[in-house]
C-alpha cells in the first residue's frame, strides 16, 4: 500500500475544476452542428435531413429547419454532406429541464420563405 | 405508473428542484439504469467517479440501491422488454426523485419507437432533465447533474445553433 | 400425607388412562377422557415433584411382600427426583392438552396411548424408586413402552428401523446399568438406594470407579452422550410428535437423572477425574450435537440433535459440580448442580414445545423438510409465535429461560480457577470455551431452524396452503408461558432448587445464591450478578423505546407502499431464497473434517453443449461418521460372534439336557468350594 | 469462388480469403466433422438471395432459409482464412450441429428464434434474444413454440439456491441478469440472459444503406465501435468488390489499436474495482481518461465513433497529437499495470480465478484475450491482406500475438497488458508507414461499386476478440440481410464455465471484469 501512497503523491491532482472553472478538455468533444442560414437553401436542408441518421433534422412547414439537439449524435454526417452550410458549434453544456428548449428552429435562406 | 405527488411524478421542475435543494442539501445519491444502451454511456458514467471528474467532490454519490437513490440516470432507448424493470426501479425510489434521460438513445436520436423499443425514455418514465450527446461526456453529465439539482443554469436555452456573424456564436463556443 | 401420595394419585390416573386409552379411544370422546385423566395424573405428578423439592427426601417405604419384582417394591420421593417428576408432570399435562387434536381416534392411537401411559408410569416409577430392583424394573418398563410408542406405524420400515435403534441401544445401556447396581449392592449389601448411599464408605475405590463408569455409560445411552447418541436422530423423526416430545422432554432427562444419582447420591468415586471425564464427555456431546444439527434439514432430526447438545450442556455442568466437590468448593458444587438441574427443567419445557410445534407444522404443511416449507408465519401465526418463544429459550437469549440456566453454568465454569489445581482449572475453562462455541452455534442453528420454515416465501404448494385450523394450540402455549415463567420467576425456582441442593449436597447456598431483591449471584459475591426478573422487564421496556420513537417521529406525509426491491427481475421465485442447507454452508465448510461432505454435481450429459437448459442436481450429504466408523464395525463383530456360537444351538434335545447337567454340576462344585 | 463440397471432400482454406462451399443438407453433419480442425466462428441463417426480409416486415413462411457456417483457420503464418458453408434448409429441421461442435449451440437457439428452424434432435433450445411473451418481428418464420427458459428447472434440492442478480445491478454497469446457483459458498452453476437489451439490430439493418447500417453497427457494441464498424464496412466492400484506400485502411488500424488500448485500460480499472483496490482503480482510470482524450484529439470522438465508413474512413488521425500524447498516456497505463502486478493482494485474487481450459475454449469457439489466455493463438489481424499484412505494406515483423497458458483471470490480464504494448508499437509503425489523407475532402472513402446483389464477410480483431459481419446486398446497394457478430456474442458462452471452475460467488465480478464483455454486444 505504501507503494500506492507514494505513487499517488507523485501523481498529483488531475481533477477538473469544472463547474467552478471551465475545463479546456471540453474543446475536444464532438459537438452538435451549427448552421449558416445564409448557405442554407431548401435543397441543402433537404440533403441535410437525408444525411442525418438519427432524425435530428426535419423540415418544418414554414420553410425552416427543425434541429432537435437532443437527438443529435454529433456524428458529423451533415457537415460532410454540406460543408459550406454546416460548422461545428462547440457547444457541450446542453442539459435541459424542458425538452422543448432542445428543439431549435433554423431559418432557411431568405428567398425560400 | 404511480404518479402520486410524494413520488415526485407530477411536480413541476421548479417545485422539484426546490424540494431537492431543501431535502438533499449538498448530498444526492444517483442510481443508474441501462435500458438498452451500447455500453458507452455506462463507461462515461463510471468515469464520473474517476479522478479526472470525481463527482463526489460535488456531493453526488452512486448507490446500488434505488431505495437510497434520489436521482435516476437513465441511458438507452427504453427497450420494451425492459419496461417492467424500469418501472420497478422508479417505483422503488423514494420521492421526491429526479429522472435524467442520458444520451442520444434516451432522447430518441438512435432508435425510433417500434416493436423493440419505445425510442425515448420519457415514453415510460417522467423525465425531468435531458442530457444530449452520444455519448454525453463526463463533463456534460456533470453539467446535467448540476441542472438537475438546480445548481447550474441551463445554457442551451439561448443557443441558436446558427453560425457565422451573429454574436450568439461567441457565447456558444467555450 | 407426603409427596409420594401425589405420585400414587398420578400413578392411578395414568394406569386408568392407559386402560381407557386401550379400550375407549375408538371414539373421540374416549380420546378426550383418556387425555383428561392423563392431564390429571400429570398435575398430580408435578405437584408431588414440586412438593418433594421443598419437602426433602421421604423415608423409603416398601409395598407388599414378595412380588414379581423379586422383592418388596421400595418407593421413595427424593428432592433430586422431584425436579424430574415435576418436569414429567408438566410434559404430561402439555401433551394431554395436545394429543386430542393431534391424534385421530383409531385402534393404532389406542395402542399408542396405552404404551404412552405405561411409559409415563415407568418414568414415574423410576423417579420414585427407592430400591434397585424397583428402579431396574421400572427402567426396563419405560424402555419397552417407549419402544412401542415409537412404533406407532409398525408397517413403515423407517419407523421400524428407528424404533429398533432405540431398543437396541437402551438394552445395551440397561445391561451396563444392571452391572453397576449389582456391584454397588454386592459391596454394600443393601438393595435400597438410601441403603447403598449410607454404606457407600464400604465400597473400595476401584469398585466405585467401575460402578460409576458403567452407570455413566449405561445412562449415557439414554442421555444421548456422544458417541452413544445414535438412537435420538433415528427414533425422534419417526415417532409421533408428542411421542418424540416425550422422548426428548423426559426420557433423555431420566438418563441425566441416572448419572446424577450415581454421581451425587449413591457411592460416588473419589477424586477429580470422574468429574473431568463427565465434563469432557458433556462438552464433546454439546459441540458435536449442535454441529450435526446444523447439517439437518428434517426439523425433528434437527431438534433431536439439539437435544443431544443440551444433554451435553447439562452433563458438563454436573461434571463440573463433581470436580468442585472433589476440590472442596462446596458452594460451586451446589451451584453447578442447581444450574444443571435448572437447565434440565428449561430444556424439558422448550424442547417439548418445539417438538409439539414440529408436529403442528408436519400436519399443516405435510412435510418436515425445512427446504420444502417457508412463510409459515403468515399461514400459522399462532404456532409461529409459540415456536418463537421456544426458539428464544433454546437459543439461550434473554428474556427466556434458557439464558438463566446457561448463564449460571457459565458463571460456575468460569470460576474453575477456584479449584486450586491449575490443570483442572484449565480443563474447566476449556469446557467453558466449548460451551461458548456451542452456544454461538446454537443461536445460528435456531435462527435457521425458525427462519427457514416460518419466514420468507413458501417453497412448495403444501407450505403455501398450510392452515392451522383444528391444530392444537393449548399444550404448546402452556409450555411457552412456563418458559417465560421459568425466566421471570428465576429467583423462586432457584430458591426451590437450593433446597434440593441442600438435601443432596448438604450445602446451604441461600444468600450465596439469592441475596434478595430478585438478584442472582453465582455462589461468590465477588464474581458476578444479575437479575433475570429485572432483565426481562428492562428488555420489554427497551423493546418499547424504538416503537415510541417511531410513533413520535413517523412521517406526517402519506407514505407510499411499493413492492420489495428485487433488482427488477420479472418474477421473484421461492427458489431464490436462502435454503436451510445453504444457510449452514459456512459452518459445514469450516468443520469440513467432521462432516466429510461428499459433494456431487450432475449436469445434463457431458456431450451436451455448454449453456443448454437442463436441471442441475447438486448434493453434499454429510458422512454419518459415528454410524459408519463406530456402529457398523460393532454390528459386524456381533454378527460374527453370533455365527461362532450358532453350533451350540444344534436343536438336539439331548444336547440341551447335557448343557443343563453341566450347569448344575458346575453350580454344585462352586457352591461346595 | 463457390464450389460443391461433398461429405468426403476435404475443405481448402485459401489464406486471406473467404472460400464458400455449397453443402447439401444431408451431408452437413459429416462436413462439420471434417471441418472440425477449424474454429466454428459463426453460424446464421437467412440472406438466401433477394427474397430476404425488408425492414419492418418478416419473410413469408414460404422461403427456405440458407444456413451459413463460418469457419476460421487460426493457423497464422499467413495461412489464416475463412470458409463459409452454405446449406439450403428445406422444412423446419437441420442436422444437429451442436452435438458435433458445441460452439454452435447459442446460434442454433438464435436461428430457432429468428427463423423457426431447429436441430433435428429434439433437445431443448434456450431463450437467447426474444423476450418471453412478446410478439416481436423476426427475420423469418416464427418459432413453432416459445424456446425454453435458460436453465429452466433447477433441481438443486435445497442444497443450493439461486442467487438472483440483476438485471438492474450496481450503479454504472449494463443491465444483465445472472442466476448464480450457489451452495452458500461455491458456485454450482451460473446462467445469464440479456434479452432485455435486444434491440433487433439485424432486423433493423435489413433495407438500410451501408452508411445508415454503419451508424447502427457502431452502436451494436459501443466499446468496440471501430471493430464492428470495420467488420461491417469490410463485408460491404467485399460484397461490392471495393478496395478502400491504403491510407483509410491504416486509419482504421490506428483507430482499432487505440480502441484496444482504452478498452484494456478500462478492463484494468474494472478488475481493480472488482478486487476492491480503489487506488489501483484510480490509477487505471487516469490512464483510461488520458487515452480517451487522446482518441478525441486524434480522431474526434472519445470512443472513436464515426471513424470508419463503408469504403474507407471519414476522418484521418492527427499524427502529431498521437505522437505527442500516446507515450504519456501509455506511460500512465504501464505504471499502473506494473504497480498492480506488484500488489500481492490484487494478484492473488486473480490467480486461479475463473479458469478456462484451452479444450473448453476451443470447444466453445472462444476468441480474443479469453482464448489467448488459454494458449489458443487466434487473431483476426493475422489474416493476410489488409493493413496488418507485412507483405501488403503493413507493419514490419507482423503482429506478435500475446498468449498465456493458465487460462485464469491473471492470464487474461497479462495478455491484455502485452496486447496494449503491442498496440502502441503498431500505432507507431502505422504512423510511420506514410501520410494519411486530408479529411476535409473525403479522399479517404472509395466509392462503393454498384453490383447487382452480392454477399461478403468482414472481420476485425476487436479488443474482445474477432468481430464478424456478413452482408447480402440487393440490387440497389441496400442491405437485404446483415449478420453482426461482435466478440461478446461469442465469449459470454464461456463465462459460466469459467465461473464453475471451483469459484466462490465473490469471484464472479472479477471473472466478469477479466472477460470484459458487454451485454449490448451479446443482445444486439
Amino acid at each position: 500500500m505504501t507503494l500506492w501512497f507514494v505513487r499517488g503523491l507523485r501523481r498529483g491532482v488531475v481533477t477538473t475544476r469544472y463547474p467552478a472553472r471551465p475545463d479546456e478538455s471540453a474543446a475536444l468533444l464532438p459537438s452538435p452542428p451549427a448552421f449558416r442560414p445564409r448557405a442554407l437553401t431548401e435543397d441543402t436542408a433537404r440533403r441535410l435531413v437525408q444525411a442525418c441518421p438519427g432524425g435530428a433534422l426535419q423540415l418544418a412547414r414554414n420553410a425552416a429547419l427543425l434541429f432537435d439537439v437532443g437527438r443529435c449524435t454529433a456524428c458529423g454526417r451533415c457537415a460532410a454532406a454540406a460543408p459550406d452550410a454546416v460548422t461545428r458549434s462547440g457547444a457541450w453544456e446542453l442539459a435541459a429541464s424542458t425538452r422543448s428548449v432542445l428543439i431549435k428552429e433554423i431559418p432557411l435562406r431568405g428567398e425560400a420563405r | 405508473m404511480t404518479r402520486d405527488p410524494a413520488a415526485g411524478g407530477a411536480m413541476t421542475p421548479e417545485e422539484l428542484r426546490a424540494a431537492i435543494a431543501r431535502q438533499f442539501g449538498r448530498s444526492l445519491h444517483i442510481r443508474t439504469l441501462d435500458t438498452g444502451s451500447c455500453a458507452v454511456c455506462e463507461q462515461e458514467i463510471r468515469l464520473l467517479a474517476a479522478p479526472h471528474y470525481d463527482l463526489h467532490r460535488l456531493g453526488f454519490f452512486f448507490t446500488p440501491a434505488p431505495r437510497h437513490a434520489d436521482l435516476l440516470l437513465v441511458t438507452g432507448p427504453m427497450i420494451r422488454a425492459f419496461e417492467v424493470a424500469a418501472r420497478k426501479t422508479y417505483d422503488a425510489m423514494p420521492g421526491p426523485k429526479v429522472v435524467v434521460a442520458t444520451g442520444a438513445c434516451a432522447l430518441g436520436g438512435v432508435y425510433p419507437a417500434d416493436p423493440f423499443t419505445h425510442g425515448t425514455v420519457d415514453a415510460v418514465l417522467p423525465v425531468d432533465v435531458w442530457i444530449p450527446g452520444c455519448p454525453p461526456s463526463p463533463l456534460a453529465l456533470l453539467h446535467g447533474l448540476g441542472v438537475a439539482v438546480g445548481r447550474l443554469a441551463e445554457k442551451v436555452r439561448d443557443l441558436p445553433f446558427t453560425a457565422d456573424d451573429d454574436p450568439e456564436r461567441e457565447r456558444a463556443a467555450p | 400425607m407426603t409427596p409420594l401420595d401425589c405420585y400414587y394419585i398420578a400413578a392411578v390416573a395414568w394406569a386408568v388412562a392407559a386402560l381407557a386409552g386401550l379400550i375407549a379411544v375408538r371414539a373421540a370422546g374416549g380420546l378426550r377422557a383418556c387425555c383428561a385423566l392423563s392431564a390429571l395424573g400429570g398435575a398430580a405428578a408435578a405437584a408431588g415433584g414440586g412438593w418433594s423439592l421443598l419437602h426433602g427426601d421421604t423415608p423409603v417405604m416398601s409395598l407388599g411382600a414378595a412380588t414379581v419384582t423379586g422383592g418388596p417394591v421400595q418407593l421413595q420421593a427424593t428432592s433430586l427426583a422431584g425436579v424430574f417428576a415435576a418436569l414429567l408432570g408438566v410434559v404430561a399435562v402439555a401433551i394431554a392438552c395436545y394429543a386430542p387434536r393431534y391424534h385421530q381416534p383409531s385402534p393404532g392411537t389406542a395402542l399408542y396411548l396405552g404404551a404412552y401411559h405405561v411409559a409415563l408410569l415407568g418414568c414415574l416409577a423410576v423417579l420414585a424408586a427407592g430400591g434397585m430392583v424397583t428402579f431396574l424394573v421400572a427402567w426396563e418398563t419405560m424402555s419397552l413402552a417407549c419402544y412401542l410408542l415409537i412404533l406407532r406405524h409398525p408397517r413403515d420400515p423407517a419407523v421400524a428401523r428407528g424404533a429398533f435403534w432405540f431398543l437396541a441401544l437402551s438394552e445395551a445401556g440397561f445391561l451396563l446399568v444392571v452391572a453397576a447396581f449389582v456391584i454397588l449392592s454386592a459391596k454394600t449389601g443393601s438393595t435400597t438406594l438410601s441403603g447403598i448411599a449410607a454404606h457407600a464408605a464400604a465400597v473400595p475405590g476401584g469398585w466405585r470407579a467401575a460402578a460409576f463408569l458403567l452407570a455413566l455409560a449405561g445412562f449415557g445411552f439414554k442421555a444421548g452422550l456422544v458417541p452413544l447418541h445414535a438412537w435420538l436422530p433415528e427414533a425422534h423423526p419417526v415417532a409421533p410428535a408428542d411421542g418424540s416430545a416425550f422422548l426428548s422432554g423426559v426420557v433423555v432427562k431420566l438418563g441425566v437423572y441416572g448419572i446424577a444419582l450415581f454421581a451425587f447420591r449413591l457411592a460416588p468415586p473419589a477424586g477429580a477425574w470422574p468429574g473431568l471425564v463427565v465434563m469432557g464427555g458433556g462438552a464433546v456431546t454439546a459441540a458435536v450435537g449442535i454441529l450435526y444439527a446444523m447439517a439437518e434439514r428434517d426439523i425433528k432430526r434437527f431438534l433431536a440433535y439439539s437435544t443431544i447438545e443440551n444433554a451435553g450442556i447439562i452433563v458438563t455442568a454436573l461434571g463440573a459440580a463433581m470436580i468442585f466437590r472433589a476440590s472442596g468448593q462446596q458452594a460451586l458444587y451446589a451451584l453447578l448442580l442447581i444450574a444443571g438441574i435448572y437447565h434440565v427443567a428449561n430444556h424439558g419445557c422448550y424442547k417439548t414445545l418445539l417438538f409439539l410445534e414440529a408436529g403442528v407444522t408436519e400436519h399443516a404443511a405435510g412435510t418436515r423438510d425445512m427446504d420444502r416449507l417457508g412463510g409459515l408465519v403468515r399461514r400459522l401465526p399462532r404456532s409461529a409465535v409459540i415456536a418463537f418463544a421456544g426458539t428464544l429459550g433454546i437459543a439461550a437469549l434473554p428474556p427466556l429461560n434458557g439464558f438463566v440456566s446457561e448463564w449460571l453454568i457459565f458463571q460456575g465454569l468460569f470460576q474453575g480457577f477456584r479449584t486450586g489445581s491449575h490443570l483442572t482449572g484449565i480443563l474447566i475453562v476449556l469446557a467453558a470455551g466449548t460451551l461458548g462455541l456451542t452456544g454461538g452455534l446454537a443461536v445460528y442453528a435456531f435462527v435457521r431452524g425458525f427462519g427457514i420454515p416460518y419466514l420468507g416465501m413458501p417453497r412448495t404448494r403444501q407450505a403455501a396452503q398450510a392452515s392451522e385450523r383444528g391444530q392444537p394450540v393449548l399444550g404448546p402455549a402452556l409450555l411457552a408461558v412456563l418458559c417465560v415463567a421459568l425466566s421471570v420467576g428465576a429467583p423462586v425456582v432457584l430458591f426451590a432448587l437450593s433446597k434440593m441442593a441442600r438435601t443432596v449436597t448438604g450445602v446451604t447456598l441461600g444468600p450465596l445464591l439469592l441475596p434478595g431483591n430478585l438478584t442472582v449471584i453465582p455462589a461468590h459475591t465477588d464474581f458476578a450478578a444479575f437479575s433475570p426478573t429485572y432483565l426481562s422487564v428492562f428488555l420489554v421496556c427497551a423493546l418499547a423505546v424504538p416503537l415510541l420513537i417511531y410513533l413520535a417521529g413517523r412521517p406526517r406525509a402519506r407514505s407510499v407502499r411499493v413492492p420489495v426491491w428485487d433488482g427488477g427481475i420479472v418474477s421473484f421465485k421461492p427458489r431464490m431464497q436462502y435454503s436451510a442447507m445453504t444457510f449452514s454452508a459456512p459452518t459445514r465448510v469450516t468443520f469440513d473434517a467432521l462432516y466429510r461432505p461428499s459433494v456431487s454435481v450432475s449436469r445434463p450429459a457431458d456431450d451436451d453443449p455448454a449453456g443448454r437448459s437442463g436441471p442441475v442436481h447438486y448434493a453434499a450429504p454429510v458422512t454419518p461418521v459415528f454410524k459408519r466408523y463406530l456402529y457398523r464395525p460393532l454390528v459386524r463383530a456381533l454378527e460374527w460372534l453370533a455365527d461362532l456360537v450358532r453350533p451350540v444351538q444344534s436343536g438336539d434335545v439331548n444336547l440341551y439336557l447335557l448343557y443343563v447337567f453341566v450347569v448344575i454340576l458346575l453350580a454344585y462344585l462352586l457352591g461346595s468350594v | 469462388m463457390t464450389t460443391e463440397l461433398t461429405a468426403t471432400g476435404a475443405p481448402r482454406v485459401v489464406p486471406g480469403a473467404v472460400t464458400t462451399f455449397q453443402v447439401a443438407s444431408p451431408d452437413l453433419e459429416a462436413v462439420v466433422r471434417d471441418l472440425h480442425g477449424l474454429r466454428l466462428a459463426d453460424m446464421f441463417a437467412g440472406g438466401s438471395g433477394g427474397s430476404s426480409p425488408r425492414a419492418g416486415g418478416a419473410a413469408t413462411d414460404g422461403d427456405a432459409p440458407t444456413l451459413r457456417l463460418v469457419w476460421a483457420n487460426d493457423a497464422g503464418e499467413g495461412q489464416s482464412g475463412y470458409v463459409i458453408t452454405e446449406t439450403q434448409i428445406d422444412g423446419t429441421e437441420y442436422p444437429a450441429l451442436s452435438d458435433v461442435a458445441p460452439a454452435a449451440f447459442v446460434e442454433e437457439c438464435e436461428i430457432y428464434e429468428q427463423f423457426g428452424i431447429r436441430p433435428a434432435t429434439g433437445k431443448p433450445l434456450n431463450r437467447v434474444m426474444l423476450p418471453p411473451h412478446t410478439d416481436l418481428p423476426t427475420l423469418g418464420r416464427k418459432p413453432a413454440r416459445e424456446p425454453d427458459e435458460v436453465r429452466a428447472p433447477h433441481a438443486v434440492a435445497g442444497e443450493a439456491f439461486e442467487f438472483p442478480f440483476g438485471p438492474v445491478r450496481q450503479a454504472g454497469v449494463e443491465s444483465l441478469y445472472y442466476g448464480l446457483v450457489t451452495s452458500g459458498e461455491e458456485i454450482v452453476d451460473v446462467y445469464l440472459f440479456t434479452w432485455h437489451k435486444h434491440r433487433g439490430l439485424e432486423w433493423r439493418l435489413a433495407g438500410k444503406t451501408p452508411e445508415q447500417a454503419l451508424f447502427l453497427a457502431e452502436r451494436a457494441e459501443g466499446l468496440s465501435a471501430v471493430a464492428v464498424g470495420w467488420a461491417l464496412a469490410a463485408a460491404v466492400e467485399s460484397a461490392t468488390g471495393t478496395t478502400p484506400p491504403e491510407a483509410a485502411q491504416r486509419t482504421r488500424a490506428v483507430a482499432l489499436e487505440l480502441e484496444r488500448l482504452y478498452n484494456h485500460a478500462a478492463a484494468m480499472a474494472a478488475l481493480c474495482q472488482s478486487t476492491g483496490l480503489s487506488v489501483g482503480q484510480s490509477a487505471a482510470e487516469i490512464a483510461l481518461e488520458r487515452l480517451l482524450r487522446l482518441n478525441a484529439r486524434a480522431l474526434g470522438h472519445r470512443y472513436l465513433f464515426g471513424v470508419v465508413a463503408p469504403g474507407g474512413a471519414c476522418r484521418a488521425p492527427d499524427s502529431g497529437a498521437i505522437r505527442g500524447e500516446l507515450p504519456g498516456a501509455y506511460g500512465e497505463f504501464r505504471r499502473a499495470a506494473d504497480a498492480l502486478l506488484a500488489t500481492n493482494s490484487f494478484v492473488d485474487r486473480l490467480e486461479a480465478t475463473g479458469t478456462l481450459t484451452s479444450a473448453q475454449a476451443a470447444a466453445l469457439g472462444m476468441v480474443g484475450p479469453v482464448a489467448r489466455a488459454t494458449g489458443l493463438a487466434g487473431d483476426a489481424r493475422l489474416v493476410p491482406g489488409g493493413p496488418y499484412d507485412p507483405d501488403a505494406g503493413g507493419p514490419g515483423a507482423g503482429i506478435r500475438v500475446a498468449t498465456a497458458t493458465a487460462g485464469d483471470a491473471l492470464a487474461r490480464f497479462t495478455v491484455m497488458l502485452a496486447e496494449a504494448a503491442e498496440s502502441v508499437r503498431l500505432i507507431g509503425q502505422f504512423l510511420d508507414a506514410g501520410p494519411f489523407f486530408d479529411a476535409r475532402t473525403a479522399a479517404g472513402i472509395a466509392e462503393l461499386r454498384q453490383t447487382a446483389g452480392g454477399t461478403g464477410l468482414g472481420w476485425a480483431e476487436s479488443p474482445r476478440g474477432e468481430a464478424l459481419a456478413w452482408v447480402a446486398l440487393d440490387g440497389d446497394g441496400r442491405i437485404s440481410r446483415a449478420r453482426l457478430r461482435p466478440a461478446s456474442a461469442r465469449n459470454w458462452r464461456g463465462f459460466d464455465d469459467a465461473c464453475r471452475s471451483g469459484n466462490v460467488f465473490t469471484d464472479v465480478p472479477i471473472i466478469e471484469a477479466s472477460f470484459w464483455l458487454t451485454a449490448a454486444g451479446m443482445a444486439r
